[in-house]
């Protein structure tokens, strides 16, 4: 009746993960009691849970990746303590433990957090950017976001019941076929993995769409800001890749459930091509990560020093060679598997290749600054941070992509240094970064601006004193993974490192504490004129909060940085352009779809996991027929009414017609 | 906290006013208006262009999924463990009805699309039937293939190679009842609500991806069987 | 959205409008017809050289998978063209990008773990003379 | 003030050369004990020094540029509308391209010199060595010696040692550090490593790649001897203890970690062979109520 599922799955001889799950459930039980008190059901179901509003559903996915980042935060934290305190002895987590732990970090941190919020900033942004009222496909959207959920909450659900994989965030065969892994922790890796993968597809596939076939009348490719064009690189690399990994846990799922031998010892079966086939997805993800925030530090690098980008067209020559060229770098990750110089050869050239690419990027940003105003904002703080710890990665990433060099560093603690050097000094603080950028842009005010700057001064301390130690360990010749360490010769920076989490830490309350200013602030740190830094493009040409449907009238633009050249001409002619003719807009209409498949798949990859058939068929069955149902229906849009636009845009216009006064008074800025 | 807003907009309008030369030099291309605005790759595309373009996008990754499989097949092809070859289980007639099977459903799925063009219903139902009858037969073909196979030993769990051979095939296969399935709701949909935009944007996508499947047939029909019948 | 929801093209000006893949709404059936049959004609051929290629015993051993693939790649080439309607004309540059962008990944893919895979075996499968080495 | 730059440069220089000795000084893969690591490891340090050579001023440029264009720094020109420069885009795609033609050939001499399958130039023939990763321990076999031992490397100093390599269950990586390059232990599959040490000393080996739980036990020891002591060590190991056959491997390919060292003074000749090409089939994986572990497994729910 209920497969391998009984009572022995949840852990209760296991203390550590059964109080969390307990907090963690009463945390979840106490939040769904105070909204059913509060009586804001109604209000969740219609303004988010079915919004397909795609500002709406990008900070949704932003609220999903930073949730998940503090659990994969949590993880890491035990990671760090166990390795400082498990020199010649046991720490306090046992092998089967530890080894879910690294597995669910590496996991939860790529798939469910930096993908996320990576997904959640191009959906916030890119629309709003390219001028439109919203993406190709909204309810596919939302499908999409509710499948990246429903992956997550799988994931989490494996902290209770039965167990996650404890075979690396890349479930690397033979380790993970039945015979060496026979339970239930690969199997919940990949249901989860793969439910999630089909919802970033649909994302990609979204996103590819709407940059390529809905752009703002003007708005040809070489206007796009540069975030629209890593929003693209990003997508087609989405688009290109996912499949790859869908495919090959395909494979892993077929051996698994049905002794299929792709990857297994026996039967002729090449555990090779496994990493051949998860690299080839793994490598290009990275760059799905980075891309993105290059994006992001290319609009900031530009609104805060007051300058239009430098070498526009080099940046974007320079992404889209990224993005095809880190197709051909996959082998780098098992230069030490024996293929032999030649292709070992090829694929370390072609891997260093890429920092041509980004060298570009860096210097055409600090060229960006030159002959500017450089504000020093928190985002702007973020940056420049940035700049230093992402060089430092990058470096490392050069050196790993050497063939000898790699031969000493392979699997060390060098490489995790590497990693995490480009993955939190890239996209992480892309993020942060991001988040205080765009922020009044979706709440309608700005996040303090102390607390956002002390927050970046922990971070990044913090994340030095933490890694730095990691790169000497690896020197040393320490390996990654390890659950307990026998030699002594590593416990002082083991030790240090642990001082370097203390401080991340801080920086993290920092994060929070800010939030939390910044809301009780909130009048204070109003933005009255939907463009709080003297932004350059679009975004900032609708008030904040961005009303549901972006802009009254669909801007039409004359040339790079629109809206820049829209508020120069409005200070030139001393007046804002004349009000345009306001025609009705329709909408797409909320729906349940998102939500309903999300709930059938997270059913019935359960029950798959759990090797309950009969709830499979149930879930599947239940998923066609929602399908049909959904496709029945016939009204897909509704009309916002003239005035409605009206009102939101007088608004706006009002705002920013102080504001030329000023300006006209000659009397600058107002503190 | 700084002083915002805008301390840089209006040192930028001073100077400007003050010195227009200053301004240094200004890549953007053309300040006029661009003609044709709003035409050609600007503005957003119709409802109809969208979704055929999204519908290209997904076949295409589709496709990379089926050339993973590809790969693996390759790879694999050689790893036998002692069970049957590629050779002792090709049956070349039945590829060959298949083929021509799924080659018709192609054409057919061709024509009633170009009768929905013409908003013609009778003879867009007509053809979208023939095309589920002829990807039928192909699916029937298949099973029985590895019914046959399975019968004689040769199943998947005998070697790598089976498992690679039978995982591309049934992939393809798979994608051919899912289109089936597709196609039935399809045809309902057409009957019950007629030719209504969403319906002719469905029928654009189902066209799109009933002809790419007949594309992968040909990769799969000449890399495994026909070259497995020729080693 | 409602300029999105109308089918209607904007005709005239500079640019003709783009076109989906597989769709021609402005041409006649007539056209249509004609290319499918042409379509079917040519895929027929082809089938008929490749299945020949591989059975009949007229060409190099050695070589017949390069005739099949070849005809092949032909073949796939008609289905564009004459089913999916993918041509080299300004209204398809997106779909042709999109085609070549995909060829791209599908054949970087295949042939780069092909290669990879053809060099790992070949240098540590065990075979009978390494295993004579080892003594 | 202009000669304060360079020697932030040659001070930040001098920080790292300090932090690569004070790392080589703990026994790391910066401390080579012998050719093939001492290769490697100048390779390692002269990318690192190439890439700093361009990094550090980058930096510098990066922060020098903020501060000078401040906002509060009305001193400063401000050029608004300035985004293009022919001459600095030149210059700005030409530095990379130029370091990573470096580097892009020592990747290609590297590779190729530093090939692990490739034999070491010697005058001695090389020591005969062949590993096979288990579940979790080494099992190094001497075929010219005839003995074997169990998560214990002895090597005669001078001579190059070639190392076949494969598993006998799932992946491992063969590791020594000081030694130098690492390589793959597969099942399966025989990679091939050469390796040498000049020194004499104690060095730690390792898996380099994660097997699962009994993974972070799976060092070994390995000893650095002159030929004189090798030959001693292999006819002592030679006097007394069990043989390697068929049953002792079966035992040894049971799950099982923190193994002490031992030896075998005889070998089944065929075993290597007979595991790489998997005649011995692979490892079976925990079991049910196997020691030391699997007893979570059952978390799965138990009755599987
Ligand atoms: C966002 C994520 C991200 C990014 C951007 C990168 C960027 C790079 N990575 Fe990294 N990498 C990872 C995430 C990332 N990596 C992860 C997660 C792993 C390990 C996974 C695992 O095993 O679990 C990994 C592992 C990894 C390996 C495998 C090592 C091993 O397993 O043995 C290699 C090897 O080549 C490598 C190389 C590179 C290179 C060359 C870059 C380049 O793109 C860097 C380019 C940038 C610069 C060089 C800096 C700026 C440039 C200049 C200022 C110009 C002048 C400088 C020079 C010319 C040098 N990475
Ligand atoms: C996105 C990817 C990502 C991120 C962000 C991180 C972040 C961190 N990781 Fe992780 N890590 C991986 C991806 C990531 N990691 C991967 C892929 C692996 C390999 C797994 C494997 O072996 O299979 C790994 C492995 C790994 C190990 C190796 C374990 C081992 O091999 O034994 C360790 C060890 O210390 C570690 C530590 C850390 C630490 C200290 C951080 C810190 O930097 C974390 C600091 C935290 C933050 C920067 C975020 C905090 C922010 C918030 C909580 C939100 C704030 C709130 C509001 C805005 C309101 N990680
Ligand atoms: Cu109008 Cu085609
Ligand atoms: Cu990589």
């Amino acid at each position: 009746m209920f497969g391998k599922l009984d009572w022995s799955a949840i852990p209760f001889n296991q203390p550590i993960p059964l109080i969390t799950s307990v907090i963690l459930i009463l945390g979840i039980l106490g939040v769904l009691g105070l909204i059913t008190v509060k009586k804001w059901w109604g209000y969740l179901w219609r303004e988010w849970i079915t919004s397909v509003d795609h500002k709406r559903i990008g900070v949704m996915y932003m609220l999903l990746g930073v949730v998940m980042l503090i659990r994969g935060f949590a993880d890491a934290i035990m990671m760090r303590t166990q390795q400082a305190v498990a020199i010649h002895s046991a720490g306090y987590l046992e092998p089967e433990h530890y080894n879910q732990i690294f597995s669910a970090h590496g996991t939860i941190m790529i798939l469910f957090g930096a993908m996320p919020l990576v997904i959640g900033l191009m959906n916030f942004v890119a629309p709003l950017q390219l001028g439109v009222r919203d993406v190709a496909f909204p309810t596919f959207n939302s499908v999409g976001f509710w499948l990246t959920a429903s992956g997550a909450l799988l994931v989490n659900i494996s902290l209770f019941v039965g167990e996650f994989s404890r075979v690396g965030w890349l479930p690397y065969a033979p380790l993970s076929e039945t015979t060496y892994s026979p339970g239930v922790g690969v199997d919940y890796y990949l249901w989860a993995v793969q439910i999630s993968g089909v919802g970033t597809l649909i994302t990609g596939i979204n996103m590819v769409t709407t940059v390529l076939k809905m752009r703002c009348p003007g708005m040809t490719y070489l206007r796009m800001p540069v975030f629209c064009w890593t929003t693209l690189a990003s997508s087609l690399l989405i688009v290109a890749v996912f499949p790859i990994l869908t495919a090959t846990l395909a494979m892993l799922t077929l051996d698994r459930y049905f002794g299929f031998h792709f990857f297994t010892n026996d039967a002729g079966g090449s555990p090779m091509m496994f990493m051949n086939l998860i690299w080839a997805w793994g490598h290009p993800e990275v760059y799905i990560l980075v891309l993105p925030a290059f994006g992001v530090f290319s609009e900031i690098f530009s609104t805060f020093s007051g300058k239009p980008l430098f070498g526009y067209r080099s940046m974007v020559a320079a992404t889209l060679f990224i993005c095809v060229v880190s197709m051909m770098v996959w082998l780098h990750h098992f230069f030490t598997m024996g293929a032999g110089a030649a292709v070992n050869t090829f694929f370390g050239i072609s891997s260093s290749v890429i920092a041509v690419g980004t060298g570009v990027k860096i210097y055409n940003w600090i060229f960006t600054m030159y002959g500017g105003r450089v504000r020093f904002e928190t985002p702007m703080l973020w940056s420049m941070g940035f700049i230093f710890t992402f060089i430092i990665g990058g470096l490392t990433g050069v050196l790993l992509a050497v063939p000898p060099a790699d031969f000493l560093t392979h699997n060390s603690m060098f490489l995790v240094a590497h990693f995490h050097n480009v993955i939190v000094g890239g996209v992480v603080f892309a993020v942060f970064a991001a988040v205080e950028y765009w922020f009044p842009k979706a709440f309608g005010f700005r996040l303090h601006a102390g607390w956002g700057k002390a927050a970046f001064w922990f971070a990044f301390i913090g994340f030095w004193v933490t890694f730095t130690p990691l790169y000497i360990l690896g020197l040393q010749g320490m390996t990654r993974r390890l659950q307990h360490i026998d030699v002594e010769a590593w416990r002082p920076m083991l030790q240090l490192s642990v001082v370097g989490v203390a401080i991340l830490i801080v920086g993290v309350i920092c994060q929070v504490i800010q939030l939390v200013v910044s809301i009780l602030q909130r009048d204070k740190l109003r933005d009255e004129t939907g463009d709080p830094w003297d932004g350059r493009s679009l975004e900032w040409a609708t008030p904040s909060p961005a009303p549901f449907f972006n802009f009254a009238v669909m801007p039409n633009v004359e040339g790079e940085e629109a809206y820049w050249g829209i508020k120069q001409r409005a200070i030139d002619t001393q007046q804002l352009a004349p009000e345009p003719d306001y025609r009705p807009v329709e909408m797409p209409l909320n729906s349940p779809v998102g939500i309903y498949t999300a709930f059938f798949s997270t059913v019935t990859g359960f029950a798959l996991i759990w090797h309950i058939w009969w709830l499979a068929g149930l879930g599947l069955f239940a998923a066609f027929i929602g399908f049909v149902v959904f496709a029945w229906r016939d009204v897909h849009e509704f009309e916002v009414p003239v005035e409605e636009l009206i009102r939101v845009e007088r608004g706006r216009r009002a705002a920013r017609d102080a504001f030329l006064e000023r300006i006209r008074q000659g009397e600058g800025a107002p503190s | 906290m700084s002083d915002l807003p805008f301390p840089i907009a209006r040192e930028a309008v001073l100077r400007r006013r003050a010195d227009p030369d200053l301004a240094g030099h200004d890549p953007h291309g053309p300040k006029e208006a661009v003609p044709g605005t709003g035409h050609g790759d600007s503005g957003p595309a119709s409802k109809r262009i969208i979704v055929g373009y999204g519908f290209w996008i997904f076949l295409l990754s589709d496709i990379i999924v089926f050339s993973c499989f590809f790969a693996a097949y390759a790879v694999l092809q050689g790893s036998t463990a002692g069970g049957p070859t590629i050779k002792d289980i090709v049956d070349l007639p039945r590829t060959a009805i298949e083929t021509g099977a799924l080659l018709l459903s192609s054409f057919t799925c061709g024509l009633s699309y170009a009768a929905t063009n013409a908003r013609n219903k009778l003879w867009t139902q007509v053809f979208l039937g023939i095309t589920a009858i002829l990807g039928l037969i192909f699916v029937g073909l298949e099973l029985q293939e590895f019914i046959e196979l399975a019968g004689r030993g040769a199943t998947p769990q005998r070697s790598a190679f089976l498992t690679g051979f039978y995982a591309l095939v049934g992939c393809h296969g798979l994608h051919v009842s899912v289109g089936g399935l597709w196609l039935a709701t399809m045809m309902a949909q057409v009957q019950l609500k007629g030719f209504r935009h969403e319906i002719i944007h469905r029928l654009i996508c189902f066209n799109l991806f009933w002809h790419a499947l007949d594309i992968v047939w040909v990769g799969v029909f000449s890399v495994v069987y026909l070259m497995g019948a020729a080693a | 959205m409602s300029e999105l929801e109308t089918d209607l093209h904007r005709h005239g000006g500079i640019g003709h409008e783009d076109h989906a893949p597989g769709d021609e709404p402005h041409e006649s059936v007539g056209h249509w017809v004609r290319n499918y049959l042409l379509g079917l004609f040519f895929a027929v051929v082809l089938t008929i050289c490749s299945f020949w290629a591989a059975t009949s015993h007229m060409i190099w051993a050695p070589a017949v998978p390069v005739a099949i693939v070849v005809f092949a790649i032909a073949q796939m080439g008609v289905h564009l063209v004459f089913f999916l309607h993918i041509t080299t004309g300004p209204d398809n540059t997106n779909n042709v990008l999109a085609l070549a962008f995909g060829v791209l990944v599908v054949f970087l893919l295949v042939t780069g773990s092909v290669w990879i895979m053809y060099h790992l075996n070949h240098n540590m499968m065990p075979t009978d003379e390494m295993m004579q080495m080892q003594r | 003030m202009p000669a304060r730059r360079p020697f932030g440069l040659t001070r930040l220089f001098g920080a790292f050369v300090l932090a690569a000795t004070l790392t080589g000084c703990a026994g790391g893969v910066l401390d080579p004990v012998g050719p093939v690591g001492a290769n490697d490891a100048e390779i390692l340090i002269d990318a690192t020094l190439i890439m700093l050579g361009i990094v550090i001023p980058t930096i510098l440029l990066a922060f020098w540029m903020a501060w000078r264009y401040r906002a509060s720094n009305t001193k400063a020109e401000y050029l608004p509308n300035w985004s293009y420069s022919g001459r600095i885009e030149a210059v700005v795609w030409a530095i990379p391209i130029l370091t990573i033609t470096f580097i892009g050939g020592l990747i290609w001499i590297g590779s190729f010199k530093l090939d692990p399958f490739k034999p070491l130039p010697s005058k001695t023939p090389a020591v005969e060595v062949q590993v096979v990763s288990l579940d979790w321990k080494w099992l190094f076999i001497y075929p010219q010696q005839g003995v074997a031992t169990v998560n214990e490397l002895v090597v005669p100093q001078g001579t190059p040692v070639h190392f076949s390599i494969t598993s006998g269950s799932v992946f491992n990586v063969f590791f020594v550090p000081r030694m130098g390059s690492m390589i793959y232990a597969m099942p399966g599959m025989v990679s091939q490593l050469y390796l040498q040490a000049d020194k004499p000393g104690e060095l730690m080996g390792e898996s380099a790649h994660f097997s699962g739980d009994g993974f972070s036990d799976m060092n070994f020891k390995v000893h650095s001897v002159s030929a004189a002591e090798f030959d001693a060590w292999a006819q002592k190991t030679k006097a007394g203890g069990a043989m390697l056959d068929r049953a002792a491997y079966a035992q040894l390919a049971r799950q099982s970690s923190n193994v002490k060292p031992y030896a075998y003074s005889a070998i089944d000749p065929t075993i290597f062979q007979a595991v790489a090409s998997q005649k011995i089939a692979p490892a079976p994986g925990p079991q049910p109520a196997g020691p030391g572990h699997a007893g979570r497994e059952v978390s799965t729910g138990g009755n599987r």
